[in-house]
């Protein structure tokens, strides 16, 4: 099993015509993932990698029942992209592309949440479940299926984390990025959840960072409700407060969400966390 | 993107919000003129992006223009917290009696504008929030709806603003989410919003914050960017769209990926060692933007070792290593380098780099702990 | 028993300090209505008709525990009051007040949805129970305790058929004005299911008039869940097309609404209509 | 309130809807200044608030400024459906190759802005949806976001717009929008919206219904009412803040709530009259309203009989009673009347009107068949 995505996935690339959008494809395809539609405005009927076009995700989900949809538009069109793809239905919509405005998210968050769609990010790498379907724009070579879920906060930083695991021959059930942004569309305890209620996840893999107080938040869960072991990282123990590090919601302000913070609340309910990325791998591989 | 008082107080003049006559003055000559026109008692403020002006010095009173002119005089060019005063808002003298604070960030906790208000004003929020949680109220705006008139008045009775005011204290509120929300935000705060004897409320002082993945449909935001206040390494970094944040070690940092540079910082730290700078080159990022992010690292005179750690994704080893060597050219560095490439096309980016004098590593903590020795042998 | 309210019905009147507020609140508190607070801001620690007033909502909830809330502020001023109340967590609001945009009525319905509260009206006479509680501007003398829930579009032609049935001692369990806009808060299929649980209201009137589809709407509820009887009245046969009839939802446009299809789909449930308002009363003396 | 052709096209364009060049005229020579001015063929549209204008010889195209006039003074004057033509909008002709229907109303069962859109513009939407419609593409716009892009363009795909179409085709959709919540409409149509030979967008005719509830705060639209087209007891009515709808029968009635009215002019038929009009003195109704209901009432020459049904819950019977009485000193009606007071203060009123010859009765079915004898028997 798995969580999000699977062999099942049906997906649809908002922006496959573009140059981002068919790159990533190629990659997703190659990696054996179903792609069954593309939407771009007023390129319906045409096909990109052997992969129809429509001219809108109502017209891709009916002639094709997707059921997930990805993101790569530029930023100013994402939001309208990623309601779009929740008004036609589509059970998941992960959002790639960086840089979305968070008055926009807001708007589209609060939308979002009055129907069934569930958003991943905006500003994530995407989701993949080795050996079923990628949908992102991680490596796919690096990974392997087995029994470590991760959920991370950060693109590179987790591609580390499982290449590491992989490399000693600890596979991953799901590898989840739920993006850097201040207002995302799942969290982690969203996922945490998913992994918990997840029979071939028999850890867990948490990578956070500075700002907000999701980690802390994802402590509590923790405590309250899981019995899967979780080992954490958090990135940004020398990060100077005030300062935006790269990912528009790693910002220490008014003194809130520092690393050490973080890495208390987590060790408070018994999740070990890691000093450095290289041993993450070996610290789940003890605990396994 | 930080605003200076006197372009915040702008903004929020253009949403309703009452602010004091008031101009800018580039030498102290114009700060006598402003002051002359006001015809009455002026503050003279210095205009620089931080905190603790009053303190530092930065803000006085002057009586007549003659004065105005001798404080502007010793303000422009004071250095505030390692920044130079450039210019001065001149504005008109209030008497003020009461301070109100009213500020709007984004809880992302909840996902909303959060609008805190306090009777206590005049003090930083945090200050207020650590002493006397109790005199803050905070509202939570609802996105779709905007700030109702209903919540603005909640505030006002909270805070005792008599009723006579609470229609003012209402608009200013509105006025206040509107400017937040149509400039795209991160911080829009007033403080202190004025009482002033005769009962009127004045925005004395702004401040704002903007949200910089929104300023692409804000040119005219954009345009009050003060390149003087930045850091002209900063200012390269933004054009290249790389993110940069200087800090005070000796070891430079070339990383892709936010989170994978905070840990590279981290654990550079880890090993004994001190960061230079925060430095994401971002994903598939080609030969020029590696260039320009490497000139940007050298140009630090700290820098004693330059780390390199890019974890090949959509960014191929081979780009960047190309990069590199077109950086190397130009810039002809005089520090040891340490680089760590892995994943895609990790084979061709070794092969370019063995060209040049590198040290090469495969892990990172590896990769950390030699460029943490090259920086100690200097 | 009975519907919406009662005697444990604890009223706030927002608007309680202008005339109109202070004429009915007074007619209300002489019927026997429990009104623990009136809102007005900027005459929070006044006191109106013994009465103590708030700033807002939420003070005189927090205050009073008062659970309903009425409202009679001027038509600019209602959707924010409104929003207040359902924002203070008052369980049903009844607005009075006439002449509310639609458009602000749009927004406010789907705010209003989001939340626990109900809104009756607005532009409606309101609710009475008759010997328990009367939240509204209709006659309370006319009214007796009894059998029959009335719910209505209308408010003088219901006072009419309650003032009948009275007349030849028929009681009310629980009168409903839901008003005669295009976009109100409660509609006849809400208040047909509370008439169907509750023990207490063995016969129903319905009272529509033209405009919209609501009261075939509320026949195909009848048909499919509603084992009590009910009586039916439309106003409106000799209205012309595409003229306004008063009422901002009582118009006939582009043919549809007319008083015949809403006859013809009650009659076609068993709904048995009345010919004019007098024959109402009889007809429900006769089925009960 | 519904807007001339003209002044809803000129709403549109406020909101970036192109439209014809064009220009009103009062006269035929008007006209003629403005088909030389545009120095292209015109179209000569009579502007009356009734649809079917074309049809009734309302609408011409003159091919010269000499034509325009002719035509101008053929159409001036003609009446259409009872209105008279006091204006005409001189367009310059469109080179119209497709028409498009695009037209949004407030939908009460979703609750929301219903947008459709056919591509068999030209007609009646009505008429569209009884005989095609599939034709017809109907979106729900959630009050809260507005029109969103990927909204309008699966309209477009629907429709078969060509894809360089389709940006103008989502600002006008846009616009149109926006005109419609910001004018606070009933109704807004375009149509045709007609595709022209240069492959352009042009709304060529335009409608727009106001929502009466709010205008007080539009008080620019509300000065676009064309008193002219509004019979003179409407406007009275209007003004007096009653609701008043002339029907061609003879029995004036005068009721309080709108939904007893309407079961007044009901029950009127249903004994065999006809109803005059309807007319909702509103709740709480005082003398002077009373008595301009009673002007407005014997004003229809038709009128043969009056009847008042007042059931006293707000509105107080004695109060509509010495209105009754005010009404008579002024007016003196030569018709019979018939009173029906019931409820507050009935017995008052009843008292007050015994000085008046007036046909009394307690039931309105009574009431109701004795207005009805009493106007057969004149």
């Amino acid at each position: 099993m798995s969580i999000l995505v699977n062999k099942d996935t049906r997906l649809i690339v908002q922006g496959l015509t573009g140059r981002e959008g068919k790159f990533h494809a190629e990659q997703m395809i190659a990696y054996g993932t179903h792609i069954v539609a593309g939407v771009t405005p007023g390129k319906g009927g045409e096909s990109v990698l052997d992969v129809p076009i429509f001219n809108t995700v109502a017209e891709a989900v009916s002639a094709t029942a997707a059921n997930v949809s990805i993101i790569y538009v530029p930023a100013r069109f994402a939001p309208d992209a990623i309601l779009e793809a929740a008004d036609a239905g589509v059970a998941l919509v992960v959002c790639i592309t960086e840089g979305v405005p968070v008055i926009d998210m807001i708007t589209v968050r609060a939308y979002i949440d009055t129907t069934s769609t569930r958003l991943v990010g905006p500003n994530c790498p995407g989701v993949i479940t080795p050996g079923e379907a990628k949908v992102g724009i991680m490596p796919g070579h690096i990974h392997m299926p087995g029994p470590v879920g991760i959920v991370s906060r950060s693109g590179t930083l987790t591609y580390e984390a499982v290449a590491a695991l992989s490399e000693i021959g600890i596979g991953q059930s799901t590898v989840v990025g739920i993006g850097g942004d201040p207002v995302i569309g799942t969290k982690f305890i969203d996922v945490l959840e998913m992994f918990e209620r997840d029979v071939e996840t028999k850890h867990v893999v948490m990578i956070g960072e500075i700002g907000g107080n999701d980690e802390e938040r994802a402590a509590e869960f923790i405590r309250q409700h899981m019995k899967t072991p979780v080992t954490g990282f958090i990135a940004g123990q020398t990060a100077p407060p005030g300062k935006r590090m790269g990912h528009a919601g790693a910002i220490i302000s008014g003194g809130q969400g520092t690393a050490a913070e973080k890495i208390k609340a987590l060790e408070a309910v018994g999740v070990p966390v890691a000093h450095h990325p290289g041993e993450i791998a070996e610290m789940v591989a003890r605990r396994l | 993107m930080k605003l200076h008082e006197y372009q915040a107080k702008r903004i929020f003049a253009r949403y309703g919000v009452p602010i004091p006559a008031g101009e800018v003055a580039n030498t102290a000559a114009q700060a006598r003129e402003i002051a002359q026109r006001l015809g009455k008692p002026a503050v003279i403020k210095s205009q620089v992006l931080v905190g603790g002006r009053g303190k530092a010095g930065g803000i006085k009173v002057a009586k007549t223009p003659d004065e105005a002119e001798t404080l502007a005089d010793q303000i422009l060019g004071m250095e505030i917290k390692g920044l130079k005063v450039k210019r001065v808002l001149v504005d008109e003298a209030a008497d003020i009696q009461d301070e109100i604070y009213l500020g709007m960030i984004v809880d992302r906790e909840r996902r909303r504008v959060a609008m805190m208000a306090s009777s206590e004003g005049g003090v930083d929020i945090e200050e207020v929030a650590a002493t006397h949680p109790d005199a803050i109220k905070t509202i939570y705006i609802d996105p779709f709806l905007g700030i109702k008139p209903y919540q603005a008045i909640a505030v006002a009775s909270a805070l005792g603003i008599p009723p006579d005011q609470t229609r003012a204290f209402t608009k200013i509120a509105t006025g206040l989410y509107r400017a937040f929300i149509e400039s795209d935000a991160d911080l829009a705060e007033i403080n202190p919003l004025a009482v002033t004897g005769g009962g009127q409320l004045l925005a004395v002082d702004g401040k704002m914050v903007l949200d910089d993945n929104a300023l692409f449909r804000h040119p005219d935001l954009e345009e009050m960017r003060d390149l003087a206040e930045e850091a002209p390494a900063e200012t390269e970094a933004r054009i290249n769209g790389l993110s940069y944040v200087k800090l005070d070690g000796e070891i430079g940092c070339m990383v892709n990926g936010a989170g994978l540079a905070m840990a590279t910082m981290d654990i550079v730290k880890h090993f004994g060692g001190s960061p230079a700078n925060f430095l994401d080159i971002g994903g598939g990022a080609k030969s020029d933007k590696v260039a320009a992010a490497l000139r940007i690292i050298l140009s630090d005179p700290n820098v004693k070792a330059v780390l390199f750690n890019i974890f090949g994704g959509i960014t191929r080893c081979d780009e960047v290593a190309r990069g590199i060597l077109v950086a190397l050219e130009e810039v002809k560095p005089a520090v040891p380098m340490v680089a760590r490439l892995v994943g895609t096309n990790e084979a061709e980016g070794r092969a370019i780099l063995a060209e040049a004098q590198m040290i090469t590593a495969t892990t990172l903590a590896d990769a950390a702990q030699k460029a943490v020795a090259a920086a100690k042998a200097r």
